[in-house]
């Protein structure tokens, strides 16, 4: 049983970054002729770094940095990793495509309508601005449980997790899609591959950059050039220091990270800059471990931001 | 009341066939049943005592494939009982039939007795409450359940079921009352009460009994009818064919079996 | 048991003997099958273990009283209540909905296909029907979704995008094959007999089944009703598809809410540490659902018991 | 009460037919309600589906691109999975059936088991995927195998199988087993010579309801952790293995897995709408795996009844 | 060969009560069974004749609350079939039963007959044949089914298939055979077939036949025992107890219904 188990390459953890990862392991499994096995499973960020901390992966998706505890758990069972952001995710906030008063929106109009005072409260669009109509305003949004959730409220209402409940939740994104596009008054948010794919049923609303205080539109562009902020996040995979003496991981990650450009952009996420990847590479090199976070998440972290922390681990 | 020796008729079989699908079981039967007698339907296992008696309500429309030829002819309003025209219900509903295994309802003693009125519409408890209790004394067991009426009649004993089940049938008044082989399953003094049932009823109605048991027949019945192999061999009064049988195997099955 | 004078008479002869070597062979197998039963109780205590074990951290940091009277359920917020009353009764009211449907279509269906159907329709129409039972329920989910929320938001515009209705509702016609398969079959072994003393009596089919055939089966009737309950109070994807997943304290059909298991399933696969308050409430949640479907079984046995003394 | 006359007889019988005709039409209603709800979903999931039913669904494995995407993995998965499912639950069920109706006492002892049997047959089955998750897969340490997700619906099923058998050992006549003991059959014998062959029939309905149900599940599954990815097929016994050696007789029990409702529900949850073909069409060969079982069983039911009966 | 006025016991019950839990089904009953005799058990309804015989074979050993008290000496062994050290599996195999209601298994003739001796171990076709075709003869049925061994044995008629656990019981040679009514379910003629028959077997064995007809028991047996609620009346010659019963019960039970 061992020598059919040592080809197996495994990863799991979140669903967010799961569609880069699995067309990672197509296209390496394809190179390499089916030699090297790849699993990749979606248990979430959370069950992916249970089990990654419990070592059974090789890698772990995330679509947030490592937590306290999580990393306290892979101290406790002796698992060390290195911390490699993949890609920027924009979480997208959609409305009806037929909703004409909808042009932009702005954090404060955004925290009015989210945050948890408005629950059953905030019901009409003109209670959040009063130039927009006397119509009910209906919510659709991430489960509680995921990532997209804890980064929208905290970029948005201000508090992680802190959020008004009374919405339509869904673990489900395309559930989300589906009641979005068939109300005129609802209004969501995903990640942006799901709108990528929907733009017929969807509109994209742009929404102010607190900075800038122009209105942004979620596209791959505005997530390089930082302008679509602050709802750009990055995503991880963090690979187990142990695996990397095994030659198929090494393999694998230097695939990731050689095709990693053009494999995100088929599946509709935003590619880091180049220098990123080989910078994750050279990490590898030279066995550097731990993360950039120290445990917490930020909000509005920039592609040149990230990178430059990372090269100063 | 009748002069002892012309009875009238009650029924009729004319020239009755009757196929199981392929299978023919009866075979032109031709049989008077006289009116308040009882008539006892005696024959080796398999000769269509049951198939015959079953025809009188229309049991075997229950089933598909079943085929009547003939005519069973009902009196005094001779109306033909296995016409197209008539409804089964109809006729079910003028005759009454006991099975061998008494089959009480999964209801209460009360319930099960009244069952047969509530069919026909009857819902006031005054009259309800009247029938049951005479149709109870009719089959000889209200002073054993008139304290537990609303007990549940599964859990009497066999013979009590079987004269629950009589009761059920005498609380509509019918006509004729169809007895499959009611005692076969009972034990010899569940089986007298009911044979002295039987010789009380007849002063209201009249009997068509289906019995394997020669003594039975010799003691509750006025007519005897013979039956072999789906054919009507002979049909007389009792005391004749069991003292003098005229066909051979009447003879041979009676005496073979008097013991 | 006797040996009162035996002892002037000669012991038990060979012949009559126990036989060492058949005997036990008779034990090892009795053994092995009894330990085949006990898997039963073992599983039951896996599952009580693993729900309890892991609901005890969790009542370490909510108090048992806010867990049943809150009437929010907000685990996973920064402003955390557990109010479970809040998911059981989405469960109870989805559950309500679909048992509404299920158990009189289902006992229609079983009553139409034992006393009234042709043999051949029975024969072609169970097994067909029988499929229901093995479409993923993500299918009927989405069937929830796309097709019948649509269709009754035409005759009640106000119904929003998900709702319970739509969803019990589609989980009702899942359940309706669970019940109308196991009435029919207790139906049709309702012995003949019984029917024919029926219709001897002058009553008509329906008469007959109402009166005669639904009470002599009704122990059978109870078991499918049983478990089309708990199929309903354990079903999963089609509530957490087309009921919305709003922590809604509600006993209104018409409105959005979460249950029990879409609850359950959502935190299984979502971002969360492990670990955690939020994660461990998936375990109070198991817990609680597992007591709610106990409490269903323990009445429903007891009526069972109760209806099936009376033969 | 005067008898009723013929008039009033027919006026009640009128009534009665018409009450007959109207639960007639109300049950045909219902009926084919149901089965028009089936035919459907399935007739839609075959309408949708229909462009990917080509040999490479079949022998595809998962992709990131949806005309690319097939069901290899899924199918063969979804088979492996229900054999270890079936060679857990049919011999357990069977067994502890045959136990509490044929030997048990009644004591304490059989007063629970009978009492667990009826509710775990209740227990929702995301329960037992969080009991597997923490015994299979942690405990016993099989991980997400093709073996902890067999044995998970085992358990899952494990009671529908209890409660057909026992329901079709009840079904025996008393004596038949008096007869077999009469001769001086011992307990066993009279089970391996008649209570499991006549049972058989029922105890066939119990393991395709069960075994339908199974094919089905989702729940669980997921929460065992198998929602993944898999581009490769478990080991067959003797190959050789890339690395070298050869796979043993059962390694596959132990490897990775994915089956079809995992695929149907991550393909129904991708961005691309392309996708939801590929749910439509793995939906329905589900449905054809589903009925082809049924009808296994149906025949083999058939056969093996028409030569009991007592 | 004995001398016919003092036959050999073959078994002997010694102060036998009979519990189905609470309930005292047997009362003290003391009761010799002759060898190579055929002795009768009559008595009404639910007076213990069937819970007597089924203790011969513990068949009580299968459900659960019933309990012996007393012996019954078997002999030429003389032990105590009921003590706890006896095999309740060996006694059945000493000893044949035939129910009430016919029972064949769902199997084919041949493998109906060859049962107990498979039980026993015994798989050698050519022994099995031989068995086999010696009990079907021995129940006067092999006439009628050697050329159909391998037909489903519920496929035959009645009378056959009781004729057919007759054989199914012979093959193994039991020492004691128990009949409980075997002839309550058949027509006269398959009753006289089996009368025939126990008139036959007892040249070889011992029978215990439980009947509700008294023809039946004057007819067919040696010595008849009469019991009434769960005791034992009355034992003697079945002449004598048929001509002059000693007890007063006896006597109205069997005046009351031969007829
Ligand atoms: N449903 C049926 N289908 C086909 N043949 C049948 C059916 N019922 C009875 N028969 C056949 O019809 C014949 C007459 O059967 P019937 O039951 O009327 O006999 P019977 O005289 O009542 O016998 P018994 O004394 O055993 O009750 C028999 O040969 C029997 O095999
Ligand atoms: N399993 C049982 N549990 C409790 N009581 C029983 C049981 N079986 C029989 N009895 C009771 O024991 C008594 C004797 O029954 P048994 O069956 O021996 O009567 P029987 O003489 O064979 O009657 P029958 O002629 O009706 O067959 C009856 O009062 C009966 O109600
Ligand atoms: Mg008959
Ligand atoms: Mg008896």
């Amino acid at each position: 049983a061992q020598s059919a188990q040592a080809q197996v390459i495994k990863v799991d953890g979140s669903s967010t970054v799961y569609p880069i990862t699995e067309a990672v392991a197509e296209e390496f499994q394809k190179a390499k002729k089916n030699a090297i096995k790849v699993t990749v499973g979606i248990s979430g960020t959370g069950g992916g770094f249970k089990k990654f901390c419990r070592d059974e992966t090789d890698f772990s998706n995330a679509s947030r940095p490592i937590t306290k505890s999580e990393m306290e758990l892979c101290k406790a069972a002796g698992v060390e990793y290195i911390e490699m952001p993949v890609a920027f995710d924009a979480l997208t906030v959609v409305i009806n495509p037929k909703n004409a008063f909808l042009k932009q929106a702005t954090v404060a109009e955004m925290k009015t309508l989210w945050e948890p005072a408005a629950q059953g409260k905030i019901m009409k669009w003109n209670q959040v601005n009063p130039a927009w109509p006397d119509a009910p305003v209906k919510l659709f949004g991430a489960g509680a449980d995921s990532g997209t959730f804890e980064y929208f409220t905290e970029a948005m209402v201000g508090k992680a997790k802190s959020s008004r409940g009374d919405y339509t939740a869904s673990e489900d994104d395309n559930v989300l899609v589906q009641g979005v596009s068939r109300d005129v008054n609802a209004i969501g948010y995903f990640g942006y591959a799901y709108y990528a794919e929907n733009t017929a049923k969807l509109k994209a609303l742009a929404i102010v950059n607190p900075k800038t205080g122009k209105a942004v539109e979620p596209s791959a562009a505005n997530v390089e050039n930082g302008t679509y902020a602050p709802l750009s996040r990055p995503i991880f995979i963090y690979v187990k220091a142990k695996s990397l003496q095994k030659p198929e991981v090494r393999e694998f990650i230097e695939f990731y990270m050689k095709n990693a450009a053009a494999l995100i952009k088929e599946v509709k996420y935003v590619p880091l800059p180049a220098a990123a990847y080989t910078g994750n590479l050279e990490h590898v090199k030279k066995n550097k471990i731990g993360t950039v976070f120290g445990g917490v998440n930020e909000i509005g972290i920039t592609i040149e931001e990230l990178m430059k922390r990372e090269a100063k681990m | 009341m009748q002069i002892h020796d012309t009875p009238t008729l009650k029924a009729e079989a004319r020239n009755l066939n009757f196929y199981y699908g392929e299978v023919k079981a009866l075979k032109s039967i031709n049989m008077p049943i006289y009116d308040k007698k009882v008539t006892a339907l005696i024959g080796p296992s398999g000769c269509g005592k049951s198939t015959y008696l079953r025809s009188f309500n229309r049991m075997h429309d229950l089933y598909p494939g079943n085929r009547y030829e003939g005519e069973i002819r009902f009196y005094p309003d001779n109306t033909n009982l296995l016409s197209p025209e008539v409804d089964p219900i109809e006729v079910r509903m003028r005759l009454g039939m006991v099975f061998q295994k008494p089959n009480p309802f999964p209801k209460t003693i009360y319930e099960n007795v009244a069952y047969g009125l509530r069919v026909r519409g009857e819902n006031n408890s005054r009259v309800l409450d009247d029938k049951v209790e005479q149709a109870l004394r009719g089959a000889a067991i209200w002073d054993e359940v008139k304290d537990r009426l609303q007990e549940m009649a599964p859990n009497l004993s066999g013979g009590q079921q079987q004269r629950l089940c009589i009761a059920r049938a005498l609380a509509t008044d019918p006509e004729l009352l169809l007895f499959d082989e009611p005692t076969s399953a009972l034990d010899p003094i569940a089986t007298g009460a009911i044979e002295e049932l039987v010789h009380e009823l007849k002063k209201r109605v009249t009997i068509l009994i289906v019995t394997h048991n020669m003594q039975q027949a010799a003691r509750v019945s006025d007519y005897t009818a013979y039956m072999y192999l789906g054919e009507l061999i002979e049909f007389g009064k009792t005391d004749e064919i069991f003292i003098k049988p005229q066909d051979k195997r009447t003879e041979d099955y009676i005496t073979g079996r008097m013991g | 048991m006797s040996a009162n004078n035996a002892s002037d008479l000669p012991g038990v002869s060979d012949r009559l003997a126990y036989n060492a070597m058949r005997n036990w062979k008779e034990r090892l197998i009795e053994t092995v099958l009894l330990a085949a039963a006990a898997i039963s109780v073992l599983t039951t205590l896996g599952i009580v273990y693993v729900l309890v074990s892991e609901s005890f951290h969790f009542f370490q940091n909510v108090s048992i009283i806010d867990f049943l009277t809150d009437t929010q359920w907000t685990p996973l917020f920064d402003d955390a209540h557990f109010g479970i009353m809040v998911l059981i009764s989405g469960t109870l009211v989805s559950s309500g909905v679909a048992l509404l449907l299920a158990i009189p279509m289902g006992t229609i269906i079983a009553i139409y296909l034992s006393e009234f159907a042709n043999p051949k329709v029975r024969e072609v129409a169970k097994p067909i029907l029988e499929l229901l039972g093995g479409i993923p329920t993500i299918v009927f989910g989405y069937f929830a979704l796309l097709v019948v929320t649509p269709i009754l938001q035409f005759f009640l515009p106000s119904l929003p995008g998900f709702s319970l209705l739509s969803a019990g509702l589609v989980m009702g016609i899942m359940i309706v094959p669970y019940i109308a398969s196991l009435s029919e079959d207790a139906m049709r072994a309702v012995p003949m007999s019984m029917r024919e003393g029926a219709f001897a009596m002058g009553s008509t089919k329906l008469y007959t089944a109402v009166h005669v055939v639904v009470p002599a089966a009704i122990s059978g009737l109870a078991a499918s009703y049983i478990l089309g309950i708990s199929r309903a109070v354990g079903e999963t994807m089609i509530l957490a598809v087309a009921a919305g997943m709003q922590p809604n304290l509600t006993w209104n059909p018409m409105e959005p809410a979460a249950t029990i298991t879409s609850y359950i399933v959502q935190v299984a696969l979502g971002d969360l540490p492990h670990g955690s308050i939020g994660y461990q409430t998936i375990f109070a949640a198991g817990l609680t659902l597992l007591l709610i479907t106990l409490v269903f079984n323990i009445l429903g046995q007891w009526l069972r018991a109760k209806y099936r003394e009376a033969y | 009460m005067k008898p009723l006359t013929t008039e009033q007889i027919r006026a009640v019988i009128a009534k009665g037919k018409f009450r007959d005709n109207l639960f007639k039409a109300i049950g045909v209603f219902c009926l084919a309600f149901a089965l028009l709800v089936i035919v459907a979903l399935i007739a839609d999931m075959l309408l949708k589906g229909a462009e990917r039913f080509t040999l490479d669904f079949f022998l595809n494995f998962a992709s990131r691109r949806a005309t690319q995407a097939g069901i290899l993995s899924a199918w063969v998965g979804s088979l492996l999975v229900m054999l270890v499912t079936a060679l857990a639950a049919v011999p357990l069920g069977v067994a502890a059936g045959l136990y509490l109706e044929e030997y048990a006492k009644r004591n304490w002892i059989t007063n629970i088991i009978e009492i667990n049997v009826t509710n775990l047959a209740a227990v929702p089955s995301i329960v037992y995927g969080l009991l597997a998750l923490g015994i299979f897969v942690y405990m016993f340490g099989f991980g997400q195998s093709i073996l902890s997700a067999g044995l998970t619906l085992a358990l899952l099923i494990l009671p529908i199988i209890i409660v057909a058998t026992r329901e079709a050992i009840r079904a025996i006549p008393a004596m038949i087993r008096e007869g077999s003991m009469a001769v001086g059959a011992t307990r066993w014998q009279t089970c391996h010579y008649h209570i499991i062959p006549y049972a058989m029939p029922g105890i066939l309905t119990g393991v395709i309801i069960g075994l339908a149900r199974a094919i089905g599940e989702t729940a669980p599954i997921i929460t065992i952790g198998a929602l993944t990815f898999i581009a490769f097929l478990p080991p067959v016994p003797f190959s050789e293995i890339d690395g070298g050696g050869s796979a043993g007789l059962f390694d596959w029990v132990m490897s990775p897995f994915t089956v079809m409702p995992i695929q149907i529900f991550n393909w129904t949850s991708r961005p691309d709408p392309a996708f939801e073909v590929n749910a439509a069409a793995a939906g329905f060969v589900l449905m054809v795996m589903v009925l082809s079982m049924n009808a296994v069983a149906i025949y083999l039911r058939y056969k093996m009844r028409k030569n009991i009966k007592w």
